[in-house]
């Protein structure tokens, strides 16, 4: 174990932030799923008691007759707001104070850094480009990702769980959610900042980062496997592989939906469920393409003579 | 004062312009020059009728006692053999030799063919032969040296290029010419401070040197109105104008005084 | 929910949030504070440094100003003080009187002058306004009346009332004008006189104060009191230096403008005292990190011809000049400043930066370390591998100039060719005039094409010079079966060091059969021609030559602590186990004589055949350089820097018969080597000794023209650490803790010893890498093609230093331009002149700078005999004509026949040899030591008067006083005479000595050249002439001269026949005129051939 | 008033004059006695009640009695505060809830123009002098280094605080109806958020943010059609001197051009992009009603499916 490696690399100052991240995004969640259990164990105890739904407050918070409903936002908001602002410029102050920001040598093109890592919140595309080609992990991904994103509320039919927190209400868009943005990103941040090292290439936490460090690797194509030789041969396995896919696992996908998600199924027209259904099937397929890369050895699943998948 | 500007603000462009057309037309006009300048260049001869051919000659006379040739002394070099006198001005008679004659004017742009044969010049006894040259521009003069010494042949012209090279005895003449016209061309030996002489280069075939009888002739002029010059290293030059009709013959007699 | 109380009071709403935010803005509070403090001294660190100092200063000063007042007083209490003291009292009583009247009047004066001015000032105001008015009037009629005004308003008299009382009345204006002016001039006057008055007591003051300065050793204790009270006014504030050369090319990014705070915790630095750790340290306290920062620059000398003011510190110290927030920034030793400080064993390396192009740098204690890693660089063979701008540039400045050569060759065919044109053209011409132009320009081109020749001729004698500077740091490998032993080479290919421990012949880690396939190669390649046979000479005779003609300034004897001698060259103490005795002769009588001549333009070595066929004889040398074939110049000589001693043969045989004794087993008992002679490995042989670059360092055949194997080092030490090849050690250089060299030999190399800190640096990779070159291959596993080639140089921890400090230094400069140091004028003669010093190990038998030892002062033999070491060159360039030098460094024995001899100083048994400089070098070596004594060149001599009857009278009785036996040591041309002679022959001095320096030497030799056997104190200073010291001869009564000229004067005039003379008279029977070894030197003159006859 | 009265004397004209002029005087000179006194108390009487003179009423336009209207108008009357609603939900003031995050990437926008604004003030966007710029501002300028790292740190957190909002609004469902578009919006700035910060990272002109920038751009290369090495790139005839990554950086090499360009976005470009959208968003929060909770939660049940 080689704790100094690993203490300079957490110790870096660029890398605080994501040594930060992970604790309040644990804080978070837990700080999330304590209000959602005891909402979900609010909501059962009413489904179960129509009469006590009549009359309940329906938040897992106390409430007394004769509390006002609303409150005033001076001072009751605001006071909380201005404390919030205090308590951040106190962690900035001591953060600025305590850590200064890097400046390294001059930028000299003809001095590759090695390894050469783009700013924190980019690194999971930047992880992306061992699996897919750059045009996939910088270009068609990140815009994939910003309108996945935007259309959520427009494929998001279940008008349950709006204003409070809940899992059982949204299981299926909460762990998407959370397959999206801790398995995907964070975890992908975390990768790249702590696993990737010299040459990009993997040091478990602990392994010394040596540059000289040469590594025996082949990674072949699907349609070599199959000892398909041909180009023309290649782009049409590619196009039958990937479609395929999301055939199948469009298939899958719907059976399954169908049956544990029956009223969203029904509240979605066509067009949401098939956005939904391509969105969903993409960002799945991310992980399954890790897989193939990283046990399988495999580099490009559908070959064409303008791009490869 | 405002129309000044409005005039220097229009005028400016179309100054421009003008000059920029200039330029162009320039340009035009040169090139239409050039096939037109190529034919000059050439030594293409202006064909002279010969039947019409006329000729001038006469007598170049001397006015007064002629000094005595004062004799050099030689003894420097004894290679040098024989005597030698100082030969700026040879006259006897009354005549003058050494003059050259030729048509200084009235041929206009004619050009005449560069003959083929090379004029000698010979350098013997430290001294040369003949003392007063005349060669058409071009023309090859072919310099010997029969003397037992070396010799360096030196002109030292004004509007040709200069040389100086040496010739030892026995050796292979120097074969050189002169490109430019000039007159009375100083030659000399920088070995033997004594041997001069003088090269007339002249465009046209028509000149002549005279003799020790003065006496010179020019032949084969088409006619025309001409200007004979006569010019001697000492005395100078003298023009004579002369108009000579077709097959005429004419005397010309000069007289030079001290 | 399940049965909770309600509370009473709804929370939302009533629960405060006071104690969060008393917290909270507390926090805050105390965070803003902790921003203050810390920008205030967190990251001003410098203050606690500048407090510090305040303190451990006064200190310092207080005890430095009580040990000055003791020297003071000292000093006030001798004599001399006390005269200039009662002089000063006396001039300043005689002048108190009057300058006590002038200022009584001058303060009457100036009060009288205050009251008239009151009124005229404000009347000139008004007759200046008005006078302004008229002037811009443009109607004449009231010009006319303004003017008239203007002239009532001056004849308006005025009334002013005197400091005495009175009132007094001034009729017009210009009365009143005139007055005020009277009264100025008046005053001026006086203060004039006054100051005539004052001048010779301050004079006098000034005497007495500037004894007092120039006798005390430190300050006194004025000027300590003011450095105190400087002290103790000090305010916490940066101290910056701000270079500001603007210039736009600067590469490093804030060097436009060089900022540089050391001096805010270094504040000791510039100050006039000499500040050490110890004398900072606080009482009975050993030396803190304060202390160690406190010092004074150790080398005051360099601070003033390097200005602080003018360079800053960054420039030659590097760091981060700007950072002013810890010591670790300052210094710049983190990870990603680009230049960091120097460490401390390797300071000089900031020389190098802009003092590349100088071979010797030495200032003081400055400059030794990185002069000698310059040394080794060269000596050592570094530059046969690795280019180093400067360095080896002959084959260069070969290349350069054939290709130079080429171009001017073809600039005149179009030259020509244009001449040509224009001459057409001129024929042509439309009028003379521009015939006449055209024609001046081809005679102009034809004149131009003339220079170039004239160009080409001297390039041409220029590639002969070069020719002749080409060395090679090791012996020429075509003459190996000459030379050697050929069962030696292997032994010797596999570890040099065995056989000769102090060889500059590294180690290459070579194996078995890599040794047999470079020996086969060498062996094969080598010339087979025959050399004369010598007959066997007397070792005995031999072995004194050897020890005394000056052999070992370069070579040495014996081995371990016996050994003795330089270690510029080999080391001889075996040498008969390898040599062969025929070559040693005649490398021994001349070491430059070449078996066959090179032909660097066919690439061949030229034999007698190629000679023959051009029906020329096979005569080679620097006169006959040109190759039959093709004309080009040849390599004549050995390319060796190994001079010819003009030993006559007989004696090159007696050395090469003791030469060949030396050893320590017999040759014959070498192992048979004979499968060098197998043709199988001659190729894989030529691939080794390629893959190694052999042929850097040696002549080789075949491969004279390999380039270098190695990289460049002109910018080694700014290159990123990165590009520097750690290999696999790059981990463990960043964290120190563990040496990877395990070797004890090379362990011992480390100059800092094995690692503890990290090294992962350009130090690091520099000691480590000269310690054990193969030290990356560690752990690699590699085909021995690809193996480090770097070989072993056994270097010695200083040696490591040294190199690593002239590699740090070599950088490519981020400095201004103008720092460079690339003088054009004599300081360029200088620095080109130390590379040809430096190339011939003049330095093993010459002083040249005050300091230096030679080899030869150290070795036993001249203990007891210093005047028979080689003169002392300090000031050559001023003591001799550079003429004479010229012809002197030709040929030093001043002969073309009788050359087995020194020509000046034919006393010393240490000889002066024949280096066969090229005209190159020659002109390099003269200027050199014209330019270190600020000679003007080139030298006119100074004519000499000639001597009346009576002076050459009074020089003579002065040139053989008792009290100044000059011929007892010089040398006279009598043998018997001269075998105890200590000095020149006086009738060398014309032609050779300049006058202005040989009445310095008369005057105090000691001073020019310490511990010469010539006497200081000869003559003494009498009414400001130069007095014989002794008992001055009577007919010198009355003469007002010095006497040092007149001897002078007469020794130029000296004649054999007068010296014989003047000896005879001393008692000496036989003089120079009959002295048969006086061979007529060519350097004595008209004087010297006049005593002959 | 002397010299008035001699100045009159000597005109001498009016002696009616005079005398009105005596009596004026002393009249004057009585009042001041009685007047100023009276006037000096109710001076004091006026300051003792600061909150009532004209000025603090013009600036403060209501009373600060601790009354419902005054804390409601508190929030109204005030262009900084009237973002927020007079009244909010109970809950909705539990941190648990909105875990702050909205209004901190607010404030820490707020921080970063502030302190960005005092770095422009050190900073030339050149090759030449931006890396000294920034050795200029640690080593000379007062709190320079200080305000370099509150910026540097200040965008980390506000990229953390954007993307912990995010999830937030996510877990709450409070993108769904009416709020659909502000989401939308959300994820907008959340973009400009990322690009922010990307563009800042040259700005040092260091290696740590060349090779950053040279990294990320070089992605642009891969575009599909508008890339040299994209899919289809080199068929539209797209080379590296016409491609959007040479757009992107003024050139085909990260180099002077690229640091304008990334400074220009960086400090004009994207704020001004970014507060046009914040505005929308405010703006949103309130029209769609407010933050979306704590609502009361929603029964299965209780759903009506629209009819179809």
């Amino acid at each position: 174990m080689d704790w100094k490696q690993l203490w300079q690399i957490l110790s870096a100052p660029d890398n605080i932030p994501i040594v930060a991240m992970i604790p309040l995004l644990a804080f978070y969640i837990f700080l999330a799923w304590r209000q959602a259990h005891a909402n979900d164990v609010l909501i059962e105890q009413l489904a179960g008691d129509p009469a006590l739904a009549k009359t309940h407050h329906r938040k897992a918070w106390p409430f007394k007759p004769g509390w006002q409903k609303e409150v005033h936002v001076w001072p009751f908001l605001l006071r909380v707001e201005f404390l919030a602002a205090i308590i951040v410029t106190i962690i900035l102050m001591v953060w600025s104070i305590t850590l200064n920001a890097p400046l390294e040598e001059p930028a000299n093109p003809n001095l590759t850094m090695n390894p050469a890592k783009v700013p924190w919140y980019f690194l999971g595309l930047q992880e992306m480009l061992v699996y897919f080609d750059p045009w996939i992990a910088g270009v068609v991904m990140p815009t994939l990702i910003i309108i996945g994103l935007m259309v959520i509320p427009y494929i998001d039919t279940n008008p349950l769980g709006c204003g409070y927190y809940t899992w059982k209400q949204r299981k299926f868009a909460i762990g998407t959610f959370l397959f999206g943005f801790i398995i995907l990103w964070v975890s992908m941040i975390f990768i790249g900042t702590f696993i990737r090292g010299p040459g990009w290439q993997w040091f478990w936490p602990g392994q010394t980062w040596d540059h000289n460090r040469l590594i025996y690797e082949v990674n072949r194509d699907l349609p070599d496997i199959f000892g398909i030789t041909s180009n023309w041969a290649k782009g049409v396995f590619g196009a039958i592989v990937v479609g395929g896919y999301f055939t199948l696992g469009g298939l899958a996908v719907n059976a399954f939906f169908r049956r544990h998600n029956a009223k969203d199924f029904k509240r979605m027209s066509l067009l949401q469920y098939s956005i939904m259904m391509t969105f969903f099937l993409t960002m799945v397929a991310l992980p399954i393409k890790m897989g193939l890369r990283l046990l399988f050895h495999i580099k490009y699943v559908w070959i064409t003579p303008w791009f490869n998948v | 004062m405002k129309t000044k500007t409005w005039i220097r603000i229009l005028g400016l462009p179309v100054l421009s312009g003008l000059i920029v057309l200039a330029g162009c037309g320039k340009k035009e006009t040169e090139t239409a020059e050039q096939p037109a300048a190529q034919p000059a260049a050439g030594p293409a001869a202006t064909p002279i009728d010969p039947a019409t051919v006329a000729s001038v000659s006469g007598t170049v006379k001397f006015d007064g006692a002629a000094p005595p040739a004062s004799k050099i002394d030689m003894s420097q070099d004894p290679a040098c053999k024989g005597t030698n006198t100082v030969e700026n001005i040879v006259a006897g008679g009354g005549h003058l030799a050494n003059v050259f004659v030729y048509v200084k004017e009235g041929l206009g742009n004619r050009s005449f063919e560069i003959p083929k044969e090379a004029i000698t010049l010979d350098q013997s006894g430290c001294k040369y032969h003949p003392h007063v040259l005349g060669v058409m521009a071009g023309q090859t003069v072919k310099i010997v040296n029969s003397d037992p010494t070396t010799h360096n042949i030196h002109p030292t012209p004004k509007d040709n290029r200069e040389w100086n090279e040496s010739q030892a005895p026995k050796t292979a003449p120097l074969e050189k010419n002169f490109a430019r016209e000039e007159i009375l061309l100083p030659v000399k030996c920088n070995q033997h401070p004594w041997m001069k002489m003088y090269v007339n280069v002249v465009k046209s075939p028509f000149y002549a040197v005279t003799g020790a009888d003065g006496k010179f002739d020019i032949k084969g002029l088409p006619p025309g109105d001409y200007t004979l010059a006569f010019v001697h290293e000492k005395f100078g030059e003298q023009d004579q104008k002369v108009t000579l009709a077709a097959k005429d013959s004419k005397t010309v007699d000069v007289t030079f005084k001290p | 929910m399940p049965e909770k109380p309600i509370p009473e009071n709804d929370p939302i709403v009533s629960k405060s949030l006071a104690p969060h935010y008393v917290i909270s803005m507390v926090i805050l509070m105390a965070t803003l504070f902790w921003a203050l403090w810390d920008e205030d001294f967190g990251q001003r660190p410098w203050k606690a440094f500048q407090h510090e100092w305040k303190d451990r200063y006064s200190t310092f000063l207080k005890n430095a100003r009580t040990q000055s007042r003791e020297s003071q007083k000292e000093i006030e209490g001798s004599a001399d003080y006390q005269k200039l003291k009662q002089d000063y009292e006396a001039a300043s009583q005689n002048a108190a009187p009057r300058i006590k009247e002038i200022n009584e009047k001058l303060h009457d004066l100036g009060a009288k002058i205050l009251a008239v001015q009151n009124v005229f000032t404000d009347r000139r105001a008004y007759v200046n306004a008005s006078t302004y008015d008229i002037e811009t009037e443009t109607s004449p009629s009231a010009k006319q009346r303004k003017q008239r005004n203007l002239d009532e308003y001056k004849k308006e008299p005025s009334t002013v009332e005197m400091p005495d009382g009175k009132k007094q009345t001034f009729k017009s204006f210009d009365e009143l004008e005139e007055t005020y002016n009277d009264l100025k001039n008046e005053r001026t006057q006086l203060s004039a006189e006054l100051g005539e008055l004052i001048k010779p007591v301050n004079e006098k003051k000034e005497l007495m104060d500037s004894y007092l300065t120039d006798h005390m050793v430190n300050l006194t204790p004025s000027q300590l009191t003011n450095l105190q009270n400087g002290v103790e006014a000090l305010t916490p504030k940066i101290r910056q230096i701000n270079v500001s050369e603007h210039n736009a090319d600067i590469v490093r990014e804030d060097s436009s403008n060089i900022v540089d705070r050391c001096e805010s915790c270094h504040m000791g630095i510039r100050e006039p005292v000499n500040l050490t750790a110890t004398s900072m340290a606080l009482k009975g306290k050993k030396p803190d990190e304060y202390a160690r920062a406190f010092t004074s620059h150790p080398e005051r000398d360099l601070l003033k011809i390097h200005d602080p003011d003018k360079f800053g510190c960054s420039p030659c110290h590097q760091g981060n000049g700007r950072a002013t927030t810890s010591v670790e920034k300052a210094h710049g030793t983190y990870e990603h400043w680009l230049w960091p400080i120097f460490p401390r064993g390797n300071f000089e390396a900031g020389c190098q930066i802009c003092h590349a192009a100088d071979i010797v740098l030495v200032s003081n204690d400055v400059g030794w370390a990185l002069s000698e890693g310059k040394d080794l660089f060269r000596q050592r063979g570094c530059m046969g591998c690795h280019r180093y701008e400067g360095y080896d540039k002959e084959p260069e400045d070969l290349l350069s100039i054939g290709q130079e050569i080429k171009l001017l060759e073809q600039q005149k065919k179009d030259n020509l060719k244009q001449a040509t044109d224009f001459m057409q053209q001129a024929d042509k011409a439309e009028s003379n005039d521009e015939a006449n132009r055209l024609n001046d320009r081809a005679v102009a081109l034809k004149v131009t094409n003339s220079k170039l020749d004239l160009r080409i001729v001297q390039l041409d004698r220029t590639t002969k010079s070069l020719l002749q500077d080409l060395k090679k740091v090791g012996p020429n490998l075509k003459d190996v079966r000459l030379k050697l032993n050929r069962n030696w080479i292997p032994v010797w290919l596999k570890k040099p060091t065995d056989f000769r421990a102090t060889t500059k012949m590294p180690n290459f880690r070579l194996n078995d059969e890599q040794i047999k396939a470079i020996s086969a190669y060498i062996w094969q390649s080598g010339l087979k021609d025959s050399l004369p046979k010598h007959k066997p000479g007397n070792a005995a005779h031999g072995k004194e030559l050897v020890e005394s003609r000056g052999c070992l300034a370069c070579h040495s004897l014996g081995e371990g602590g016996q050994l003795q001698g330089g270690t510029f060259a080999a080391n001889l103490t075996r040498v008969g186990e390898k040599a062969n005795y025929d070559y040693l002769v005649r490398w021994v009588h001349n070491a430059r004589e070449r078996t066959r001549p090179f032909c660097p333009y066919e690439k061949k070595d030229i034999g007698p055949e190629d000679y023959k066929k051009k029906g020329l004889p096979f005569v080679y040398d620097l006169d006959h350089s040109k190759c039959p074939n093709d004309g080009h110049e040849l390599q004549v000589q050995n390319m060796t820097v190994m001079p010819s001693l003009r030993l006559s043969i007989p004696d090159a045989e007696d050395i090469a018969s003791y030469l060949i004794t030396l050893k320590k087993m017999e040759p014959s008992a070498y192992t048979d080597a004979s499968f060098m002679d197998d043709p199988n490995l001659k190729d894989e042989g030529k691939k080794w000794i390629r893959n190694f670059g052999c042929a850097g360092c040696h002549e080789i055949s075949g491969l004279e023209d390999e380039g270098r194997i190695g990289t460049e080092l002109t910018a080694e030490g700014s290159k990123p650490v990165e590009r520097l090849d750690f290999a696999l050690l790059t981990e463990v250089a960043q964290r120190g803790g563990h040496e990877p060299i395990t070797d004890a030999e090379d362990l011992a190399r480390l100059p800092e010893g094995p690692a503890k800190e990290p090294w992962y640096d350009h130090k690091g990779f520099f000691e480590h890498k000269l310690a054990e070159p193969n030290i990356w291959d560690k752990g690699k596993i590699k085909p021995e093609i690809e193996k480090l080639r770097m070989p072993n140089l056994h270097l010695t921890k200083e040696q490591i230093r040294s190199l690593t400090t002239f590699l740090l230094g070599s950088q490519e400069n981020p400095l201004p331009p103008n720092f460079q140091y690339r003088p054009l004028d004599y300081r360029r003669d200088i620095q080109e002149g130390w590379w040809v010093v430096k190339k011939y190990n003049c330095m093993g038998c010459h002083q040249l700078i005050p300091g230096q030892k030679t080899i030869l002062m150290g070795m036993a033999r001249y203990q007891e005999a210093q005047e028979q070491l080689p003169p002392k060159l300090l000031t050559e360039g001023a003591r001799v004509d550079p003429e004479w030098m010229l012809r002197f460094l030709k040929n030093p024995a001043l002969n073309d026949k009788d050359t087995n001899r020194n020509g000046v100083r034919s006393y010393l048994q240490v000889r002066m040899p024949t280096f066969s400089f090229s005209e190159n070098e020659l002109g390099k070596l003269v200027r050199f030591f014209q330019a270190l004594s600020r000679q003007p060149f080139p030298y006119i001599p100074e004519e000499v008067p000639m001597l009346t009857a009576k002076e050459t009278e009074m020089a003579r009785s002065l040139f053989s006083s008792t009290a100044a036996p000059c011929l007892k040591c010089h040398a006279t041309g009598d043998p018997a005479h001269d075998r105890v002679a200590t000095a020149p022959n006086f009738l060398q001095a014309r032609g050779r000595l300049k006058p202005d320096w040989m009445e310095r030497w008369m005057i105090d030799p000691q001073a020019i050249s310490p511990g010469t056997s010539m006497p200081s104190g000869l003559f003494r200073r009498e009414n400001n002439h130069w007095v014989f010291s002794g008992p001055i001869p009577s007919s010198f009564q009355g003469y007002d001269k010095d006497h040092t000229r007149l001897l002078v004067d007469y020794i130029l005039q000296l004649t054999a026949e007068e010296q014989r003379r003047v000896a005879a008279a001393m008692g000496r029977a036989r003089a120079a005129a009959d002295s048969p070894s006086f061979g007529g030197s060519n350097g004595t003159g008209k004087a010297g051939r006049a005593g002959i006859k | 008033m002397a010299e008035e009265n001699k100045g009159n004397g000597n005109n001498g004209k009016s002696v009616g004059l005079l005398d009105r002029v005596k009596t004026g005087v002393k009249e004057d000179l009585a009042s001041l006695t009685t007047d100023l006194p009276a006037k000096a108390k109710e001076q004091v009487e006026i300051l003792k009640k600061p909150t009532k003179t004209q000025l603090f009423t013009s600036i403060f336009r209501h009373k600060h009695d601790d009354t419902p209207r005054n804390r409601a108008l508190g929030v109204l009357s005030n262009v900084f505060l009237h973002l927020h609603p007079a009244k909010i939900n109970r809950d909705a003031v539990r941190y648990s809830y909105t875990w702050g995050m909205g209004g901190i990437t607010f404030y820490l926008f707020f921080v970063l123009t502030l302190t960005g604004v005092l770095l422009m003030f050190y900073y030339h966007p050149s090759k030449v002098q931006a890396f000294r710029d920034v050795l200029y501002l640690e080593h000379d300028v007062p709190y320079g280094k200080l305000l370099r790292n509150m910026h540097r740190w200040a965008a980390h957190l506000m990229v953390i605080a954007v993307e912990l909002h995010m999830f937030r609004v996510f877990l709450t469902g409070s993108y769904k109806k009416p709020r659909e578009f502000n989401w939308t919006v959300g994820v907008i700035l959340l973009v400009l958020t990322l690009l922010l910060s990307f563009t800042g990272y040259l700005l040092p002109d260091d290696q740590l943010g060349f090779w950053a920038v040279t990294v990320g751009t070089n992605m642009a290369r891969a575009t599909p059609l508008l890339g040299h090495e994209g899919p289809f790139g080199s068929q539209l005839g797209m080379t590296p001197y016409n491609d959007v990554r040479f757009g992107l950086l003024g050139g085909s090499i990260v180099d002077a051009n690229a640091l304008l360009r990334s400074y220009i976005w960086h400090c004009i470009g994207i704020p001004i992009i970014a507060s046009v959208f914040m505005i929308l968003h405010f703006w949103r929060v309130r029209k769609d009603g407010g933050i979306s909770g704590p609502a009361p939660v929603v029964l299965d049940s209780e759903i009506k499916e629209a009819k179809k």
